[in-house]
């Protein structure tokens, strides 16, 4: 089991080493993340929801959908715990 | 020389998440304790997370809250802000990896309760002999 | 089961005067802290998430220092639920109101036609309302998820 | 072009889930008609949605009314409003066999079971509206979390089977975020239509294989396709029953209409994503996964446990038709993700209506059920003849594509390793039919409860086994406008 483990943790970690090869330098301004469709929400964020913090923006009105799912996730992490966990006085 | 040496600073912090990434990897698929396991998994996320968050990263790059007023009248230098996308990604995947640890934990006392350990090869000799 | 206060606290072995005088000068500030994390998200680094995380935290520091059932005694667990429930159910509820008033799903600006400002005023202010609750959510389910752990499941000493 | 109808096919389970926690924790007596009545409403919805994208046209949505690539799009087409239909109509049938089972399994927990119910199932549906990538891996975490509560409340050894699923489930969370975020890194953006756009220009680079190939790799851990399967058996077969019927039909299939839908978005006659070189390895795959898993499932001598294999032998077959990248395979796959969705409900229908009267789905304890459980086993051998794919059930005509894709492709091992199967499931099933047809009663008689008085399932249970079995022929004989109407829309020209 161990030798087949380090084997894939091997094989997957010289695949992702090699994947960085194309990679924009770090911090470069012009990378493509940096450069597509981020510079819109700076540009635009405030005048478009009047909130200065870009992430607060980002997350509550652009990305809204994925944050209502981010705390549908926790509650049901909440949720699951109670079931799996919660027992009566007598069990 | 030189040309290996440029490439060595602009990619090594991905280099570094990968390491820290396949350390993880490697304890979630290969040590046989439970809470090693999820060690491993919370490394591997943390690893991601890292690596998302540095994607963000601008030279002379400061936080991305502006100020009200000269953003209503268009006067943002885009290249002094660093990108806000991969930060609003990373708070969520932190809440997933939050949640994924809570409910893990919480199974894996309900695994304590019944076998008494928490050892994969125990558990399953407990398990063939009952 | 609800007991009261005194009784809660008879039951733990050891009091530590220290302890309890520190936690209980702590916890409203922490938890003035942990509101104003959420409501001024707007303009600093804050919101829902880590507001509520924190506000979460002041209860837990609570049952740590004056044991699991004084914390329920502080905040009930039917009162947690109901809140966890209520939290998710504004951000949800708010989603689908927008799309019911003629917006699309999450549309905050089209929350214009209950309170009419500014569409994208509504927009801040719709962040506002979610993240209020995002905080109340996760507040109550850092606390439920702590009892349960802390007790395994029977809710009462814990640690 | 504004309708937010889609996005109330979603919000119905998921408000309901919250409403089910507030008032069925005092109250057990309103939690069978709040998730009825949100499934039903969301059924009827979801044909609405069916009908008025096959007249009016594909829908693009962004939830904040946002233009695309910056706002979160959902993508409402033929193949995404049939999913649609799938996931309520399976999940509303799922439920009326669930509630009894609940009722009797987790007497104290029944508000609990359901919240988390109907958030996995407001999960899958957003899985399948949603075109953006990453907002997929958050609704991918909801289906996952849920799913992983719901397995663990199961009895005897649920928890560990749950925890080695939370590890797997993980590791393919992760590859699968890791992969977006190398596309992330490399195109800026995270729309898949967008992200499609970009691609032709980096054909060829390693950090483009790389990101392809852990997409891949974590959507495949988290369907089971054959290699990485190993948590799912354990994990189905734990479940608490009323988990069991609506997990086992849908998390695979709709993982698998996932890996379809990236296909589809990332392929274009610029960026032959399928004609590269895994093509003919992924078909290999499939084809020894198919074999294997038929071979393991005929190892096993508990009938859930062997059904599991057999989800595993049919995840082999779809993703195999789909990289057979033709007309063909392709019709097959996406027609076998609805009958495998309807098949699997079927048959662990009927396994939940056996397990409820006898206790136990040891291959012993299914003899003579023809005449305790005359109606059950009925119905159990309709969905037994669709796995096996006889003529009229809908089974035979998705393999009967599958099959065709095949010898046009001319990948000649998928077409053996689809016809060993099918022999496989014919052995299988008529070993169990004959157990439980021919198997006397004289060997059983040490159990106090096995009379030969028909002692059926609840109505609960049967009620929507039958309907399940009908919806088998049915969807059997309009074979022929599903694909033409719906399914062939689907398809690029000269794919």
């Amino acid at each position: 089991m161990k030798p087949l483990a380090l084997l894939a943790t091997l094989i997957t970690g010289a695949l992702l080493l090699y994947g960085t090869a194309d990679f924009a330098a770090w911090g470069d301004p012009q990378s493509p993340p940096n450069r597509n469709i981020s510079v819109h929400y700076v540009e635009n964020a405030v005048k478009e929801t009047h909130v200065p913090n870009i992430v607060t923006a980002v997350l509550g009105d652009y990305r809204g959908y994925d944050t209502m799912f981010e705390l549908v996730v926790i509650y049901s992490a909440g949720m699951a715990v109670m079931g799996i966990l919660r027992r009566r006085e007598d069990q | 020389m030189e040309s290996i040496l440029d490439h060595v600073i602009a990619k090594y912090n991905y280099w570094f998440y990968v390491v820290l990434m396949m350390i993880g990897f490697y304890a979630m698929i290969g040590k046989r304790n439970l809470v090693k396991k999820l060690l491993g998994m919370n490394i591997f996320q943390t690893a991601i997370i890292l690596f998302f968050v540095s994607t963000g990263a601008k030279k002379g790059g400061s936080i991305p809250i502006l100020d009200k007023y000269a953003a209503l009248q268009g006067q943002v230098d885009v290249n002094q802000v660093v990108n806000p996308l991969p930060h609003v990604l990373m708070l969520t995947a932190i809440v997933v990896g939050v949640s994924v640890t809570g409910v893990a934990l919480a199974v894996m006392q309900r695994i304590y309760r019944k076998y008494g350990t928490l050892e994969e090869d125990e558990i399953l000799h407990k398990i063939e002999n009952e | 089961m609800r007991i009261s206060l005194q009784e809660a606290r008879d039951r733990i072995p050891q009091r530590d005067t220290i302890l309890e005088t520190t936690v209980r000068l702590m916890v409203p500030f922490i938890q003035l802290y942990g509101l104003y994390v959420i409501v001024h998200g707007h303009y600093s680094p804050g919101g829902g998430f880590q507001g509520g995380v924190v506000l979460g935290a002041s209860v837990i520091l609570f049952a740590l220092a004056f044991g699991l059932p004084a914390s329920k005694h502080y905040l009930s667990e039917s009162t947690n639920i109901i809140l966890a429930n209520t939290g998710a159910l504004i951000y949800t509820g708010i989603a689908t109101l927008c799309a019911l008033l003629g917006g699309m799903f999450l549309d905050y600006s089209a929350l214009a036609k209950i309170l009419p400002i500014d569409p994208i005023s509504w927009r801040s202010h719709g962040i506002f309302l979610v993240e209020v609750g995002v905080g109340m959510g996760v507040t109550t389910i850092m606390v439920s998820i702590y009892w349960d752990m802390a007790s395994a499941g029977r809710l009462d000493e814990g640690l | 072009m504004k309708s937010n109808l889609h996005m109330y096919v979603m919000a119905a389970p998921l408000l309901t889930a919250f409403l089910v926690n507030i008032f069925g924790r005092n109250n057990r007596k309103v939690i069978a008609p709040m998730v009825l009545g949100a499934l039903g409403l969301s059924s009827l919805l979801a044909i609405a949605v069916l009908k008025r994208t096959l007249m009016l046209g594909d829908l693009s949505y962004t939830a904040g009314a946002w233009t695309p690539p910056w706002g979160i799009e959902l993508l409402v087409d033929p193949l995404s409003a049939l999913m649609l239909l799938l996931i309520s109509a399976v999940s509303f049938i799922a439920t009326f066999a669930a509630l009894p089972c609940v009722k009797r399994d987790l007497e104290d927990r029944q508000h609990i079971f359901f919240t988390l119910y109907l958030i996995l199932i407001a999960g899958l549906m957003g899985l399948v509206l949603t075109a953006d990538a990453f907002n997929l891996y958050v609704m991918l975490e909801i289906t996952s979390i849920t799913t992983y509560g719901l397995i663990a409340l199961g009895r005897g050894r649920a928890p560990l089977s749950s925890f080695n699923y939370i590890i797997m489930g993980s590791v393919a969370a992760s590859f699968y975020l890791l992969g977006v975020g190398y596309l992330y890194l490399l195109t800026g953006t995270l729309n898949m239509a967008d992200i499609a756009r970009y691609l032709p220009a980096l054909q060829g680079t390693a950090a483009l294989s790389t990101a392809l190939a852990f997409i891949l790799i974590g959507l495949w851990i988290k369907m089971a396709f054959f290699p990485l399967h190993g948590w799912l058996p354990r994990a189905y077969t734990d479940a608490p029953d009323g988990a069991g019927v609506l997990i086992a039909p849908l998390m695979t299939k709709v993982t698998i209409y996932l890996m379809v839908r990236l296909m589809l978005t990332f392929q274009s006659p610029t960026f032959p994503l399928i004609s590269m070189d895994v093509r003919t390895l992924v078909i290999w795959a499939a084809a020894i996964g198919i074999v294997c898993a038929s071979s393991l499932a005929l190892a096993q001598r508990n009938l859930k446990q062997m059904l599991t294999y057999i989800i595993i032998a049919e995840v082999g077959y779809m993703v195999g038709g789909a990289w057979l990248a033709n007309d063909q395979g392709m019709t097959g796959t996406l027609l076998h993700i609805v009958n495998d969705a309807l098949m699997t409900l079927c048959l662990f229908l009927a396994a939940v209506a056996i397990a409820y009267r006898t206790g136990s789905l040891h291959f012993d304890n299914l003899k003579g059920l023809y005449r305790r459980m005359p109606w059950t086993m009925a119905f159990f051998t309709i969905g037994a003849f669709a796995m096996i794919g006889v003529p009229p059930t809908c089974g035979f005509y998705s393999k009967w594509y599958l099959l065709l894709g095949g010898i046009e492709a001319g990948q000649w091992e998928f077409v053996v390793a689809l016809i060993f199967s099918s022999l496989v499931n014919a052995v299988l099933f008529f070993r169990i039919i004959e157990l439980a047809y021919f198997g006397s009663l004289q060997d059983s008689e040490h159990h106090a409860h096995a009379s030969a008085e028909p002692q059926e399932a609840p109505w609960w249970i049967l009620s929507p086994l039958a309907l399940t079995a009908v919806l088998l022929i049915v969807v059997g004989l309009s074979t022929g406008p599903l694909v033409n109407n719906i399914i062939r829309l689907m398809i690029p020209v000269g794919f």
